[in-house]
């Protein structure tokens, strides 16, 4: 009964797909599969908004959301109806097409990158055998629709904004990459689903999960601070920081657009948090042997959404970076920490099995991130903030 | 007296004891590297990092010394070596190698522990001197070193530790360089100290020479074992010695040298320049011990060769130690003499070390290992003890030295006070309570049985006399009497007399381990069973020659304390002997104007040599110089001619040409990319094309 | 010739007219991410999918981004005042493109018989690639590792503020 | 829908014309970016070239020309890096990214 309750979905695939002739079943189980993405991850777009706003509320010693339906939970829904009934409003001297081709080239991006998360036991859409590289692809392409849209708004705010947005994505890129290649170097694999299923075994019913390695450890939180950067969240998001330009590169946007790059950008939290889950947290896997009877998509959902609730509670904890700073520590400690991280992960490779790599790689790693930690984040590092342009 | 070496059933066995032996130097080492990188303001770091280390090092000599102890109770005595080939050259290599037997063990005990006390003991003396960090980093390196003279198990390994430790005296005696009396005082005992070293060098090479390893003991191979000695012995050195006799004797000019006995004792008075703590450390307990300590190491060598009755008693002895024996009893005397004459608290006991030096030198050459190791250690105790006093009277009485501007401290110091006498007791060998007592009636009874010649013994006794002398004459000055001085004295603070009072209680106890009911020290040390036998005492002769010391003992005490004791006196009046024989009293003053003999022979020699060469230089080879340096500019005047006629005028018409050809090109240079990207289009297209028409024909 | 092949070539050719053709720089730079893109899904059409994705991930996620930050940076989106964006002699280059791309297609047209026909699909892993990277090709792949590093560093020294230069 | 005998050639000509067009870019275009794009699109062209070779010749799996297109992926990064570094400071000093007016080093 569990495999069933496991497979429900492709189960309900396949029956569904039965009905079509033979030559078309393949080609429709991949629609099917789709559909299935754009249905499932905006409903989680949905529930987050709300869960966003009622927990900064509550962090805010507000209510939050409370007026439509019971405690305001269908305040999405009428979010959806204003945002898609307001009228379009396209700038005088805006540049039309690029700013109209900006937020649909992000929405498309963002989705395409789910294509190559495992949410589930054989539940992934393309079992690609470089599906990290993919993915990484695709979150390196939404730089160029932000900047899409910060420039074609004609309109400083967004110009600032989407460049600060661009250099910030471009800087955390490195540090993003760099720490999850280290899995690939460990699972010796691009492929998610394979990555997922080195991590679904068990010693004493605790999971191998990379995060419970010392180089997967370090890597995860490195991955952490690198993916809030990427998705522009607090304390990462000057490119929006609402004191200083109006709304960043969406300053110019309303209505269906504007809902289109709210939508986009949640998406991306969701999808990168999906990926985090997948290298560290096991993916799908349940985290003790025992509850494995528990279907594995809802792990994999719960994990995601878990961290999501991380990334609020840090959005409501910490105070904004200013650009230099943010700058500094992408390249001066984070980089290193994570170049640094990978000859550890080196040096597990080949110290070979036994306790000693543990206490070895663990003490360096201990060593280094929290001496170098210290040093790194003094005072001075943060002087004051110099421009450069190239008048 | 039984024979060492032979007594040792030798164990090379590893163990962890043996093993972790070199870190007990290295940790000190260590930490004074580290301390040398701290600045200025870190004291307490500083002080806590040599204080740390070294009681790290004292917990593991401990732990050596325990294993030693546990492996001499169960019957074989631990003689454990550690050896490794340092240079490889061909076929011969150098080996250098740690050491754990007995003789090691007590060494590295006595110096940790002493170290330990005194750097405790100099936080508080120096408190207040800004060069604080320095200081704690020479000092703890001086520990690492001395105790590297002591593991050392390669005669080699132990001149490096020995260099060592005369560079950081050198670094502590002119601590305070400002002083050129400081300054003077610390390159006079490194060139005094270096002649020693060099005759030390010269043995140490010699004796590779001859025995091709300069490891103590490796396994029957080692050069203080049967085999080489026996080598030792057979070859002859001239003037009637053997080899071995003769590297033993050069290698006792260098101990010698430290240990500052008769002809090169110069410099030890003079080092009192330096920080007291230092003079306690190093010019009292351990490093002038060192030269002690050596000879106690190559004994085997020194002893080589003299002939042994059936019960193992030595008939006569050699020459080496035989010169030993003279050059310590007279240097005991001499020194003892001088110390009766002189009035800086510090310098008294200076040459009171010297003498007691010459008595473990006297011991060591009459009475064998324990007998001089025995009064080193009891030595190193109370004269320490004894300097540490003299520091926090110093301290009290506002860095004021000269004992006649001190009196009466007896009321504004009592800790002081009663830990000095016990020192001060200890020294002159009081009776039965005092270690010193015992470890110099060892040595006593060694003369007395000295088949070769009486007279040390006679030499000896008169020292113990003069030593009891002097050192009630520096006490009722120092202590009884009138206060003399002119500002208010008062005690040290706690953190300085406690090690006082710690050691005192050692000075006391130290003699148990010794005494003739209980010869526990020398079993230990020559690795046979210690035996309680109340009849020590009744040995023949033992009851009257310990009648005899205490007499002498008590005599000089008296006498002193006749002529000096409670007496009101002034600063400025002469003293009590010099109004008595004023010739000899000057005689003595000057300290035999030994210096100036020095100032007016060897230094005197030197300076007109130097005077030589310098117009050597300026007048002979500096001639010479200009004169090539003025051929060489000449060469290059007509260099230059010929070049400016000749070969620039070819050069120039060359460069025309070719300018003007540059011009040409330069043409085509427009300076414009796209026109060089459209002439490197063009040559694709040309080289595409011919490409194709060569493939279709 | 399949006709996904077909569209994949006319999106990229448009592309890259585009790119050298419109005015604003910026349009310029956002046809060139197109052509990156139908490039890249040529290869895919071409079954080299790391290739593909490598192509997307440094072009378009890096060079594209480069090129507008150089183009906002040097002001040059504005079209410059005298209107003309071609260089006074265009036509001179315009021929010699022309030339070689003539010269090009004959090549090609020349060489068609000789060309070998469909084959089978290669199946290469990712595997395979890492182990060549790692194997054969370790010391190329060093020295481009060199070569970024140097072109990073030269090229912030160039773009950076002199301090002594007079503005 | 075959114009050609074979895929590769069809390839080859699409590389061919993206070539023509860069080239046709950076000898007529002022603007030294553009110059650069032009290269992009050139160093591009190649690798199209490159990796059909590799498709349609034999012995695939020995990745030569996958090899060589990954190198030149990587160069052409560095490449534009530093011509794009160029051009700013070229800018910085000349006041401008017009070729025409960039003629300082004519010999």
């Amino acid at each position: 009964m569990p495999e069933k309750a496991d497979q429900v979905f492709l189960l309900l695939r396949d029956w569904l797909v039965g009905f079509l002739p033979p030559g078309w079943r393949s080609a429709a189980g991949v629609v099917l599969g789709v559909i299935g993405i754009i249905a499932v991850f905006p409903g989680l777009f949905a529930i987050t908004t709300v869960l966003e706003r009622k927990g900064l509320g509550r962090m805010q010693n507000r209510l939050g959301p409370n007026r439509v339906g019971p405690f305001g939970i269908l305040q999405p829904i009428a979010d959806a109806i204003k945002s898609l009934t307001k009228e379009d409003i396209v700038p005088l001297n805006a540049d039309a097409v690029v700013h109209f081709l900006a937020p649909v080239f992000l929405v498309v991006v963002v989705f395409m990158g789910f294509a190559v998360l495992p949410v589930g036991r054989n539940m992934v859409l393309v079992n690609m055998d470089s599906g990290l590289l993919f993915y990484f692809a695709m979150g390196a392409s939404t730089e160029v629709s932000i900047f899409m849209a910060g420039w074609s708004s004609r309109n400083k705010y967004s110009l600032l904004g989407a460049m600060r947005a661009v250099a910030q994505m471009i800087s955390y890129e490195v540090p993003l990459l760099l720490s999850s290649v280290v899995i690939v170097m460990m699972t010796g694999s691009l492929s998610l689903v394979k990555i997922v299923e080195a991590q679904n075994q068990y010693t004493w019913g605790l999971p191998h999960w990379y995060i419970f390695t010392p180089w997967g450890c370090a890597a995860f939180v490195m991955y952490a601070v690198a993916a809030t950067a990427e998705t522009n969240r607090s304390p990462f998001d000057l490119p929006e920081g609402e004191s200083e330009l109006v709304a960043g590169y969406f300053t110019e946007y309303s209505g269906f657009k504007f809902a289109l790059f709210f939508l986009g950008e949640y998406l991306a939290m969701l999808s990168i948090s999906g990926l985090g889950t997948t290298l560290f947290l096991g993916g799908w896997s349940s985290p003790l042997a025992l509850l494995n009877w528990v279907p594995s998509w809802i792990w994999f959902f719960s994990k995601v959404m878990l961290s999501i609730c991380v990334l609020i509670w840090v959005r409501g904890t910490l105070p904004r970076l200013r650009q230099d700073q943010l700058m500094n520590f992408a390249w001066k400690f984070v980089l290193p920490m994570t170049l640094l991280n990978l000859m550890v992960a080196a040096l597990w490779r080949f110290m070979g099995d036994g306790w000693a790599r543990w206490v070895a790689c663990s003490a360096i790693l201990l060593l280094v991130y929290v001496g170098a930690g210290r040093v790194g984040m003094r005072r001075e590092h943060f002087g004051p903030r110099t421009y450069r342009y190239a008048e | 007296m039984i024979q060492e070496g032979t007594a040792f059933t030798p164990q090379i066995a590893e163990s962890t004891a043996s093993g972790i032996l070199w870190l007990i130097p290295a940790l000190p080492i260590v930490a004074s590297g580290i301390i040398a990188l701290l600045k200025q303001p870190m004291r307490k770091l500083s002080a806590t990092l040599a204080i740390g280390s070294l009681s790290c090092s004292l917990l593991l000599s401990l732990f050596a010394f325990g294993h030693v102890l546990v492996g001499w109770a169960s019957g074989a005595a631990v003689r454990e070596t550690v050896n490794f080939t340092w240079i490889q050259v061909g076929t011969a290599h150098v080996d250098l190698g740690w050491i754990l037997d007995p003789l090691a063990a007590v060494m590295l005990v006595m110096v940790c522990f002493v170290g330990l006390l005194i750097f405790i003991y100099s936080t508080g003396y120096m408190a207040h001197d800004e060069n604080f960090t320095r200081f704690f980093c020479f000092l703890s390196l001086f520990a690492g070193a001395m105790l590297g003279v002591v593991i050392a198990n390669s005669l080699l390994l132990l001149f490096m530790s020995w260099e060592l430790v005369g560079l950081t005296s050198y670094l502590l005696i002119g601590f305070w360089y400002q002083k050129p009396s400081a300054a003077a005082a610390a390159k006079k005992a490194f060139l005094t100290t270096r002649i020693g070293d060099v005759f030390f060098l010269l043995g140490m090479v010699w004796l590779f020479a001859q025995t091709g390893t300069l490891l103590f003991y490796n396994a029957g191979m080692g050069s203080m074992e049967a085999l080489k000695l026996g080598g030792l012995l057979a070859t002859p050195a001239g003037l009637g010695l053997t080899a071995a006799s003769a590297i033993g004797l050069l290698i006792f000019a260098g101990a010698a040298g430290k240990s500052g006995q008769f002809p090169l004792h110069v410099w030890l008075p003079d080092a009192m320049e330096g920080p007291t703590p230092v003079s306690a450390l190093i010019h009292a307990a351990t490093m002038v011990a060192a030269g002690v300590y050596l000879i106690a190491r190559v004994y085997p060598l020194m002893q080589a060769g003299v002939q042994l009755s059936a019960s193992g008693e030595a008939i006569g002895s050699t020459v080496a130690l035989t010169v030993v024996t003279w050059v310590g009893a007279g240097t005991a005397v001499f020194a003892a003499l001088i110390a009766v004459a002189q009035n800086d608290i510090k310098r008294i006991l200076a040459y009171s070390t010297v003498s007691q030096l010459g008595y473990m030198m006297a011991g060591l050459g009459m009475g064998g290992v324990a007998v001089g190791m025995f009064h080193l250690i009891t030595h190193a105790f109370f004269k320490s003890l004894l300097f540490m006093g003299a520091g926090s009277v110093i301290h009290g009485c506002h860095e004021e030295q000269d004992i006649r501007r001190m009196g009466a401290l007896k009321i504004d110091m009592p800790w002081t006070f009663i830990t000095y006498a016990v020192g001060m007791l200890a020294l002159c060998g009081f009776p039965l309570f005092f270690s010193g007592f015992w470890s110099k009636d060892g040595i006593l009874e060694a003369a007395q049985h000295w088949s070769v010649a009486k007279s040390p013994f006679y030499m000896l006794v008169f020292g113990a006399l003069l030593t009891a002398f002097y050192m009630t004459r520096q006490v009722s000055y120092v202590f009884f009497g009138n206060y003399r001085g002119h500002k208010e004295a008062h005690e040290s603070p706690p953190v300085m007399l406690l090690p006082l009072v710690i050691l005192a209680f050692f000075a006391m106890a130290l003699g148990l381990i010794g005494t003739p009911v209980w010869p526990w020290f020398r079993a230990f040390l020559e690795g046979h069973a210690a035996g309680f036998s109340v009849t020590g005492f009744s040995e023949p002769g033992f009851l009257a020659l310990m009648a005899t010391s205490s007499i002498v003992v008590l005599l000089g005490l008296v006498v002193a304390w006749r002529i000096y004791g409670n007496k009101p006196i002034k600063a400025e009046d002469p003293d009590a002997l010099e109004r008595a024989m004023p010739t000899i009293w000057t005689l003595l003053e000057g300290k035999f104007y030994i210096d100036e003999l020095y100032g007016a022979t060897v230094i005197a020699f030197y300076a007109w040599w130097a005077r030589v060469a310098d117009w050597l230089d300026r007048r002979v080879w500096g001639g010479i110089v200009t004169a090539v340096a003025w051929l060489f500019r000449e060469g290059a005047q007509l260099s230059r001619l010929f070049d400016m006629n000749w070969v620039d005028g070819g050069f120039d018409k060359g460069c025309e040409e070719l300018a003007s050809g540059g011009g040409l090109m330069s043409r085509i240079e427009s300076g414009r990319v796209q026109i060089y990207l459209r002439l490197l289009a063009l040559a694709v297209v040309l080289l595409t094309a011919i490409l194709i028409w060569s493939s279709r024909g | 010739m399949s006709f996904v092949f077909w569209l994949l070539a006319a999106i990229t050719v448009a592309g890259g007219l585009a790119a050298v053709l419109l005015k604003n720089l910026v349009h310029c730079a956002l046809a060139l991410t197109v052509v990156f893109t139908g490039l890249a899904f040529l290869f895919l059409q071409l079954d080299a999918q790391f290739a593909g994705f490598a192509q997307i991930l440094v072009y378009v996620g890096a060079v594209a981004i480069l090129v507008v930050f150089a183009i906002l940076l040097t002001r040059s989106s504005e079209t410059p005042k005298d209107g003309g964006v071609f260089s006074r002699t265009w036509g001179v280059g315009l021929v010699i493109a022309a030339a070689v791309f003539a010269v090009l297609g004959w090549a090609v047209l020349q060489s068609e018989t000789g060309l070998p026909h469909e084959t089978a699909v290669p199946n290469v892993t990712v595997q395979l690639i890492g182990n060549a990277l790692m194997g054969r090709y370790v010391l190329p792949l060093e020295i481009v590792a060199l070569l970024l590093t140097a072109a990073m560093i030269g090229a912030v020294i160039v773009a950076m503020h002199e301090k002594g230069d007079a503005k | 829908m075959t114009v050609f005998a074979t895929p590769l050639a069809g390839y080859l000509l699409v590389a061919a014309l993206l070539f023509a067009i860069g080239l046709a870019g950076a000898l007529t275009r002022r603007n030294a970016i553009l110059v650069l794009i032009g290269i992009e699109l050139m160093l591009n062209a190649a690798n199209l070239n490159l990796i059909a070779f590799w498709r349609y010749m034999p012995h695939p799996e020995a990745l030569t020309g996958m090899m060589f297109a990954i190198f030149s992926i990587a160069v052409a990064a560095a490449e534009a890096a530093v011509g794009l570094g160029l051009v700013i400071s070229i800018h910085r000093h000349a006041k401008t990214t017009d070729l025409d007016e960039m003629n300082r080093m004519k010999g």
